[in-house]
């Protein structure tokens, strides 16, 4: 993989990659205004303008590509504050979100042009532009170099996202969940712009570079980590910042919230790796605590209520949760190891992490965009309305059950290495230097292993209900697969997870410049061949998915031929015999809620349960139960009432009578004077 | 012999100018509210004569002149035409009762001289301790606005808490240069008219004049 | 690190695996009917069985998809995997370089998947109903699993089941208390797993309680025979594990043919008493509400967490 | 001898008087514009000059332009002209509803010419007690417009604005004569010991009591004016019942012109007592006023803001709370904070015109300023949809826009230099955010209620703020921040 991708590097060598991005940065932006040159025109977006930006993605992925094996190019641009002009810096680190990006967008941007549609709210001119500004600026999040930059771009991101997630504003609860988004988000926002001026402590320096070459206090540090958890954590879906997520997803377009989901959730993790890893000096070994904890709890809660939704893009957005969740718990056993100077374990946990992220990018916007293409077939969203789509759109089934499998973390996919990857650094935990550490983290790898499980548990359901079964509604019969333009996106990304999960050593070696920069060690992988996955030595473990694959591949080939060989294929068609029960319907199926019962029923405490059950006497009885989210009355409303009363208390001072504003002024200025003496 | 009793005589306008304060403070009658304000007005016009006598600083003969002009006689004249055009001959209500007012008077007077005493003690003037006394009537004519709840006496106080600080003024620094009081004196003067409009329209819009009526802007 | 011999060795384990599953399932069977005073159809029965169903003809349901067909093959070929991976007769095996303990726990996680799939695939009641119990069921026993794996792992640090097992029975001959606590939940889980009572009846199509019956009921002919194979592959593989795992005396240490000749012996005599305490404890504990599952389930992965902090307590 | 000045000055006050004689013909809209423009060119080429030569006295010293003031002369003749543009089609509507009389549009016209001169003259005026005349002009020249449509509500407002700020700028007449006591002790009685400038030089040799006492007096006077809680009674009711390119030219104008004063006053008195005090880098005591005013007016601002009704009065209360944040900037002090303070001081005049001239239509389009009653914007005219979208984004703080960069400066200054003020800028700012998007939102989004005008809006001036404002936040020409690093070096 090494000679292959330095050969690639040298194909690309002419151009720096950070101009090739920057380019690439302003064609999106470019097509972005020429989409909004002329709003109205949906051939003009659909057949120029997205498959272009899908080349554009295509390139950026190459070049970012060659960019992780280059040393680190910056530049400054004539543009920003006077004193803070905007700097850019590729390094490997960058260059590997960006080659996330660009290969991702590349596939959802080709879906795009086919799943663009007149008189969804916005008009397609629009869309575009907000699309390629959204894009455009998650580019520039990942090269910016100073702080300001990095603002601006990372709000520009929200924004741009923002107009997305409510391109069909019309919907009351649309825009209701884009508010939340955004408020959210600038909150987050405000608390990323504070760590920065913690990281530039007085100063008045802000780029990158100068914060490096600062040594913080550990006070200091601290207070920038927690500033930094908090605001990425809030883009990430972190616990308790979570609430947004499941609200904004489902309410996008499919291919924004492929985005959304994909990469843009990647762009935080991107952010707290720059600032924990690179910009701060300094590592206390809680932090890494308190991430794992936030990690775990957020995976586990993710995927439990994922298990209970009946809305797909819900579903598929609490899984999101889970697996930044996942994350999350790399992310802080990352820290662990750091503090305690493990180098090489701290890699295998960052390799882990890194490597979970581009999972995640490519198997979850896969599901969004086969949800996308089910929901303009059908216009249905709701699980209970779905069902046996793999007969009429078998393109999207199939792709869809390849992004389950790897979502599920089963091999010989991708989503199993990352996990493989993240309990093999488990295992090493016990060597950690401290006693309560060591008994902490078996409970953390079986929570782990637990979500894992649940995951499997979940995408059973989502794709059982909706792609396998009887079809629940009438309508679903006309149902029509994927168009050309749609196809092409899905099977980009589903090959994605297939070679990702296949070649996973090629993949660490591309890792291996980012865990060197940002750990100092590499995990010794490479000595072991390109076939086998041994992060520390082989007999320590070793994983070869391909063999596996071959194998398994092969022993299938084996027992179908040996029973075709020796046995006749007769078969018949007949009703389902179902134990000889004569009247099945498909209503007899079990629902999205049906499915879900046993995890509610298991993690009862997790939820908070409005039942509503039918009097005997009802005529037409209705069932219903909705588990919601308990924080929500835990942090939410109170905050929300907190704010309530303080308003009410300080309308007091506008009560409109003339004296008592004298007498506000009046006092104001006897109190100032008894300051003066 | 008046440059000898000079200072002794201004202290004394001062101190009548004060006495003026606390009686327009509690006074109820609208009618010699108004007179107590020319009166002010007039003691105002004879001390910085006085000062401008003692110290010969000519422009302060012109303001003077210009105190007399303005504060004892026009607009005296306009406000008793005021009252007589609206026919307010009630007595002035106040938010709070008489003998609180008073009391709460003489507390800020000796804050006021308490924070011009060291003031004072710089001030190379003959009339040093007049400063005290003027900032003393401004927060009593302050006093004066919050507690009265109608809106001519609120434009009295307004305008006495104009005087005061003339007299601060001239007391502490023989006047400011010409061209301010100018200014300040055509500010007040416009000032005074547009409140005349004001008056006639809020007492056309909410036939009375008791600002206790116009509190519909508010926050609920 | 492949050797020829290494290389025969896995061939011959696989086929043993395949070969003689069924045959085990008979011996469970046929203790079970001992033990119940039944005169029983014999250990040979499900050879029986499985040809009578190859001959006889697939039926398949009007809307059955692709999928549904694929799927007893995919999940035959996973659990003969399975079986390659664990190390019975011989550790130096080319396939534990390719596959460890995780890669195992997400083979047999696959199997699962698909035959949850196929049992929704048709749209029948049953068929959901036993995907979800069969999910439920897994959700809890896998990790457990898991769990157990890692309490061996930790005590051999490595994930690979060949180094496992050959600390386990040849290096450090050492009381593990925490593999104690492993070993209950092992027995659970695989209780669980292979659809055995307490958690649930082979023997049942009552709807009330049965699982890996309710998905399988659209299956027919060849397909349910590999169904029906697959799952005493399955039985086999955990036996196998269990017994590497817990008592894994006798088995060969690599590339020796005497070892092996040594190991095959000692594996059946194993494999015989296994089946006979699996019947046992089958014949003395009665059938669950399925609702209790959960709690037995969650007993088991707590348990395997218990042996891992043991394991960093006591013996780390 | 400059002849800019004499222009600039005269420009306005011409105007206003032509305006008076014309009166309620058509004409006068445009004559307006046409005098504000020449505004413009005047201020246009005496900042060329300024950045030429530098600071420059006219007029024995009693004018006396500097980067410090000369930015914000032009930013109020720039605000003045789009004003005027604005008003043109607004007011010619207002009159077609007969909401104002035609002597109304004729006292309209020539006052807003005044209230543009009363602004230069503080603006540009060396000496302390002019700048006192002219803010109390100011007030008596908008305290008519503010009553300009002679509702009850209108004049309560006026009523308000009018005995509220007068009673202040009293205070600060008293702090003005204190500063001239002292200085007089220095330079000796006559004109020259008002002449900032003067006072500049011989600042360390004030005497500091006389001074810090002054200075309270001045802050209450002068504070009053610029809205600062809790002497900001007057504003929401002035803004919210005045025709609204005057509540534009309030928020954008008035409010910065008297914290340009609190300014220059601040310098000074902060100058008497660092020679009293020589307390390092902390802010002494003007600067510690500032600041605390400065939170408390964002803070208490903020939470009236999440019960508004009024789309107006909303947008007042953000005026309080971002003249707030900018108090607390300059309070700060240091290079970067009162850069940003200078900053932001532009962006919001900017910003928050633009959002009244957007709103301002809106509002005509609705009939009703209750934002229950504003729906879908978006659906009846884009433009002015998309103009108080953007408008609003901008002030709460989104990037790219300039107050963004301006926020950006003063959060990230604060958090390392006055940590404890970083929570309650956050919490406000929150809460901020969160009232404001909430209640605009659904005016500009969803189905619309409003229905079309006869006269096509100018949205020329919303576009035209907006866009600098946008430029600001990515690109600021070298030679405007060089003004701002000059200006923050005077403010210190």
């Amino acid at each position: 993989m090494r000679e292959r991708s330095t050969r690639a590097a040298t194909l690309l060598v002419a151009i720096n990659p950070l101009h090739a991005t920057l380019g690439i940065a302003a064609f999106w932006l470019a097509i972005g205004a020429a989409g909004l040159a002329a709003p109205g025109s949906l051939r003009l977006a659909s057949r120029v303008l997205f498959p272009a930006s899908a080349v554009a993605g295509l390139l950026l992925a190459a070049t970012a590509l060659s960019g992780i094996f280059q040393p680190p190019t910056a530049l400054v641009l004539p543009l920003g504050l006077p004193d803070l002009p905007f700097h850019a810096r590729l390094d490997a680190l960058s260059a590997f979100f960006l080659f996330l990006l660009g290969g991702v967008a590349a596939g959802v941007s080709v879906f795009a042009a086919g799943y663009l549609r007149q008189g969804e709210g916005t008009p397609p001119g629009l869309q575009c532009l907000y699309y390629h500004v959204f894009l455009a600026s998650m580019a520039l999040v990942l090269i910016a170099d100073d702080a300001y930059f990095f603002m601006v771009a990372w709000e520009s991101m929200a924004l741009a996202s923002f107009f997305l997630v409510t391109s069909d504003h019309r919907l009351p609860e649309i825009r209701r969940a884009g508010y939340l988004y955004l408020l959210i988000a600038h909150l987050g926002a405000i608390a990323i712009l504070l760590c920065f001026g913690a990281l530039q402590g007085g100063s008045g320096d802000y780029t990158f570079q100068g914060m490096r070459a600062m040594s913080h206090s550990s006070g200091w540090a601290t207070l920038a980590f927690m500033l930094a958890l908090v605001g990425f954590g809030a883009k990430a879906g972190i616990l308790p910042l979570h609430v947004w997520l499941p609200e904004a997803h489902p309410a996008a377009p499919s291919p924004v919230s492929a985005l959304m989901s994909g990469v843009m959730l990647k762009t935080a993790m991107y952010g707290l790796l720059r600032v924990s890893l690179d910009l701060l000096g300094v590592t206390v070994w809680w932090w890494g605590v308190i991430a794992l904890a936030l990690g775990l709890a957020t995976a586990l809660f993710g995927v439990v209520f994922a298990a209970t939704q009946s809305d797909m893009k819900r579903l598929l957005a609490y899984s999101s949760i889970e697996n930044m969740g996942l994350i999350m718990a790399g992310f802080g056993l990352t820290l662990l190891f750091r503090s305690f100077g493990m180098g090489t374990l701290a890699a295998l946990a960052l390799t882990a992490t890194l490597y979970h992220c581009l999972n995640h990018a490519y198997f979850k916007s896969l599901l969004f965009l086969a949800t996308g293409s089910v929901l303009h077939s059908t216009r249905q969203r709701s699980l209970g309305r779905l069902g046996g789509l793999i007969h009429r759109m078998p393109w999207v089934a199939w792709t869809a059950l390849v992004g389950t499998i790897a979502i599920a973390g089963l091999p010989p996919l991708n989503g199993f290495v990352s996990e493989w990857l993240l309990l093999q650094a488990f295992l090493f935990t016990p060597g950690l230097p401290h006693a309560y550490l060591n008994m902490l983290v078996p409970v953390a790898a079986a929570a782990i292993a637990l979500a894992a499980a649940l995951a499997g548990y979940v995408m059973v359901k989502f794709y059982g209900v909706v792609f396998l079964g009887q079809p629940r509604e009438a309508t679903l019969a006309e149902a029509h697969d994927a168009g050309a333009w749609e196809r092409i996106g899905l099977a980009w990304l589903a090959a994605a997870c297939v070679v990702l999960g296949l070649v996973p050593a090629a993949v660490i070696g591309m890792l291996d410049p980012v865990t060197r920069m940002l750990t100092g060690f590499r995990i010794a992988n490479l000595s072991h061949g390109w076939l086998f996955l041994a992060p520390i030595d082989p007999q320590r473990a070793s994983y070869s998915p391909l063999l596996f694959f071959v194998i398994t591949a092969l022993l299938v080939a084996a027992a179908w031929v040996t029973v075709r060989l020796f046995y006749h294929g007769r078969v018949r068609r007949a009703a389902a015999w179902d134990c000889g029960f004569p009247y099945l319907n498909a209503r007899m199926q079990d629902t999205a809620e049906g499915f879900g019962q046993p995890v509610r029923q298991v993690f009862e405490p997790f939820f908070r349960v409005e039942q509503h059950l039918p009097s005997p006497l009802d005529a037409t009885p209705r069932y219903r139960e909705d588990a919601q989210d308990r924080l929500w009355y835990w942090l939410y409303l109170p905050v929300a009432r907190g704010v309530e009363r303080v308003t009410g208390l300080v309308t007091v001072l506008q009560r409109g009578r003339i004296s008592i504003y004298l007498l506000y002024s009046f006092l104001t200025l006897l109190v100032l004077l008894f300051l003066v003496r | 012999m008046l440059e000898h009793y000079g200072p002794q005589l201004i202290n004394l306008l001062a101190a009548v100018l004060l006495l003026l304060a606390f009686a327009m403070l509690s006074q109820r009658r609208i009618l010699s509210l108004i007179n107590l304000f020319a009166a002010q007005g007039f003691v105002l016009f004879l001390s910085t004569a006085l000062v401008a006598y003692l110290t010969d600083q000519h422009h302060l003969y012109w303001s003077a002149l210009l105190t007399l002009a303005l504060k004892v006689v026009l607009l005296p004249w306009i406000l008793h035409r005021l009252i007589r055009r609206l026919n307010v001959k009630w007595d002035v209500e106040t938010l709070i009762n008489i003998p609180t007012t008073m009391l709460v008077g003489i507390v800020l007077v000796i804050l006021a001289f308490n924070l011009s005493l060291p003031i004072s003690r710089l001030a190379g003037t003959m009339t040093r301790s007049t400063l005290g006394i003027a900032l003393a009537c401004v927060l009593l004519s302050f006093l004066m606005m919050i507690t009265r709840s109608k809106a001519v006496p609120q434009v009295i106080g307004f305008l006495s808490m104009e005087n005061a600080l003339f007299f601060a003024a001239t007391g502490a620094v023989y006047g400011m240069p010409m061209v301010i009081e100018l200014g300040v004196a055509l500010d007040v003067l416009v000032a005074s008219l547009i409140l005349g409009i004001f008056i006639f329209e809020i007492r056309e819009r909410f036939d009375t004049l008791d600002t206790r009526h116009l509190e519909k802007l508010k926050e609920l | 690190m492949i050797s020829l011999s290494g290389v025969a060795a896995q061939f011959t384990e696989v086929m043993l695996a395949v070969l003689l599953a069924p045959l085990l399932t008979g011996w469970v069977n046929q203790c079970r009917a001992w033990l119940q005073n039944r005169s029983g159809a014999g250990v040979l029965q499900p050879y029986r069985m499985l040809g009578k169903l190859f001959q006889k003809e697939v039926v398949l349901a009007h809307n059955a998809s692709p999928l549904f067909r694929i799927a007893p093959y995919l999940i035959f070929g996973c659990l003969a995997l399975a079986a390659a991976i664990v190390p019975t007769l011989d550790i130096d095996l080319p396939l534990n370089a390719a596959a460890d303990a995780i890669a195992l726990v997400g083979l047999l996680a696959l199997a699962r998947m698909f035959i949850a799939l196929a049992g929704m695939d048709v749209g029948t009641a049953f068929g959901s109903l036993g995907a979800r119990r069969e999910m439920m069921v897994g959700f809890l026993a896998e990790p457990a699993l898991l769990m157990v794996l890692f309490t061996a792992s930790l005590i051999s640090n490595s994930t690979s089941l060949s180094t496992i097992v050959e600390t386990l029975a040849h290096k450090a001959f050492a009381i593990y208390p925490s593999m104690a606590f492993a070993g209950v939940a092992f027995t659970m889980v695989s209780l669980a797993e292979n659809a055995r009572i307490p958690v649930d009846n082979p023997a049942t199509h009552l709807e009330l309680t049965m699982i890996h019956e309710a998905m399988v009921l659209e299956y027919s002919g060849r397909h349910l025979a590999m169904i029906e194979w697959a799952a005493s592959l399955k039985l086999f593989v955990y036996s196998c594990m269990g017994l590497a795992l817990f008592f894994p005396l006798g088995v060969a240490r690599g590339g020796d043919w005497l070892g092996i000749l040594f190991a095959l012996p000692a594996l059946a005599a194993k494999l015989a008493v296994g089946g006979f305490g699996l019947a046992l404890i089958e014949i003395m504990s009665a059938k669950m509400r399925i609702f209790r599952a959960p709690e037995f389930l969650g007993t088991a992965f707590l348990l395997a967490v218990l042996a891992m902090l043991v394991h960093v307590l006591l013996e780390a | 001898m400059v002849l800019e000045m004499p222009l600039l000055l005269a420009a306005p006050l011409t105007g206003g008087g032509v305006l008076a004689l014309v009166g309620h013909r058509r004409a006068a809209a445009d004559i307006n514009v046409l005098f504000s423009v020449l505004t413009f060119l005047a201020a246009a080429s005496l900042t060329g000059r300024i950045i030429a030569q530098g600071p420059i006295t006219v007029l024995h010293a009693q004018f006396f332009v500097d980067p410090l003031n000369v930015f914000l002369v032009t930013l109020t003749a720039f605000v003045g002209m789009t004003t005027s543009i604005f008003s043109r089609p607004y007011m010619r509507i207002e009159r077609d509803h007969g909401r104002v009389s035609d002597g109304g549009m004729r006292l309209y016209h020539s006052m807003f010419q005044m209230f543009i001169f009363t602004m230069l003259l503080v603006l540009t005026t060396n000496n302390l007690g002019i700048m006192w005349v002219a803010m109390e002009a100011a007030t008596l020249t908008t305290v008519l417009l503010v009553a300009l449509y002679r509702t009850p509500a209108s004049l309560e407002a006026a009523w308000k604005y009018f005995i509220l700020c007068g009673v202040g700028i009293a205070q600060a007449l008293f702090g003005t004569i204190l500063v001239y006591f002292a200085a007089e002790k220095v330079l000796g009685p006559g004109m020259g010991s008002l002449l900032w400038t003067h006072l500049d030089e011989v600042r360390a040799r004030l005497d500091p009591t006389i001074m810090s006492i002054a200075f309270v007096f001045l802050l209450v006077g002068y504070g009053t004016k610029v809205g600062l809680v809790p002497l900001h009674n007057w504003l929401p009711d002035a803004h919210a019942e005045g025709p609204t390119p005057i509540s534009a030219v309030l928020s954008g104008l008035l409010l910065n012109v008297a914290l340009y004063a609190l300014i220059r006053c601040k310098v000074i008195t902060d100058g008497a007592l660092t020679a009293l005090t020589a307390s390092g880098p902390g802010a002494p005591f003007a600067g510690r006023l500032m600041m605390g005013f400065g939170l408390v007016s964002v803070l208490v601002a903020a939470f009236f803001l999440s019960r508004q009704r009024d789309v107006k009065r909303m947008f007042a209360y953000s005026s309080i709370e971002h003249m707030g944040l900018t108090t607390f900037a300059f309070g700060m002090g240091g290079p970067v904070a009162s850069f940003a303070g200078l900053l932001h001081m532009t962006v919001h005049s900017l910003t928050k015109s633009a959002i009244f001239f957007a709103v301002g239509h809106a509002v005509q389009k609705a009939g009703t300023q209750v934002m229950q009653d504003i729906r879908g914007l978006l659906r009846v005219s884009p433009t002015v949809g998309w103009g108080l979208m953007l408008g609003t984004l901008a002030i709460l703080g989104m990037p790219p826009f300039g107050v963004f960069a301006s926020e950006f400066l003063i959060l990230t200054t604060a958090i390392a230099e006055q940590p404890w003020a970083a929570p309650v800028l956050v919490l406000s700012l929150g809460v901020a955010f969160a009232a404001i998007f909430g209640k605009v939102q659904p005016m500009v989004f969803g189905d619309a209620t409003a229905q079309r005008l006869p006269h096509r809006p100018a949205l020329l001036p919303v576009f035209a703020h907006l866009a600098i404002v946008l430029v600001l936040g990515l690109y600021m020409p070298p030679y405007l921040a060089e003004w701002y690093r000059q200006a923050a070096r005077l403010i210190g």
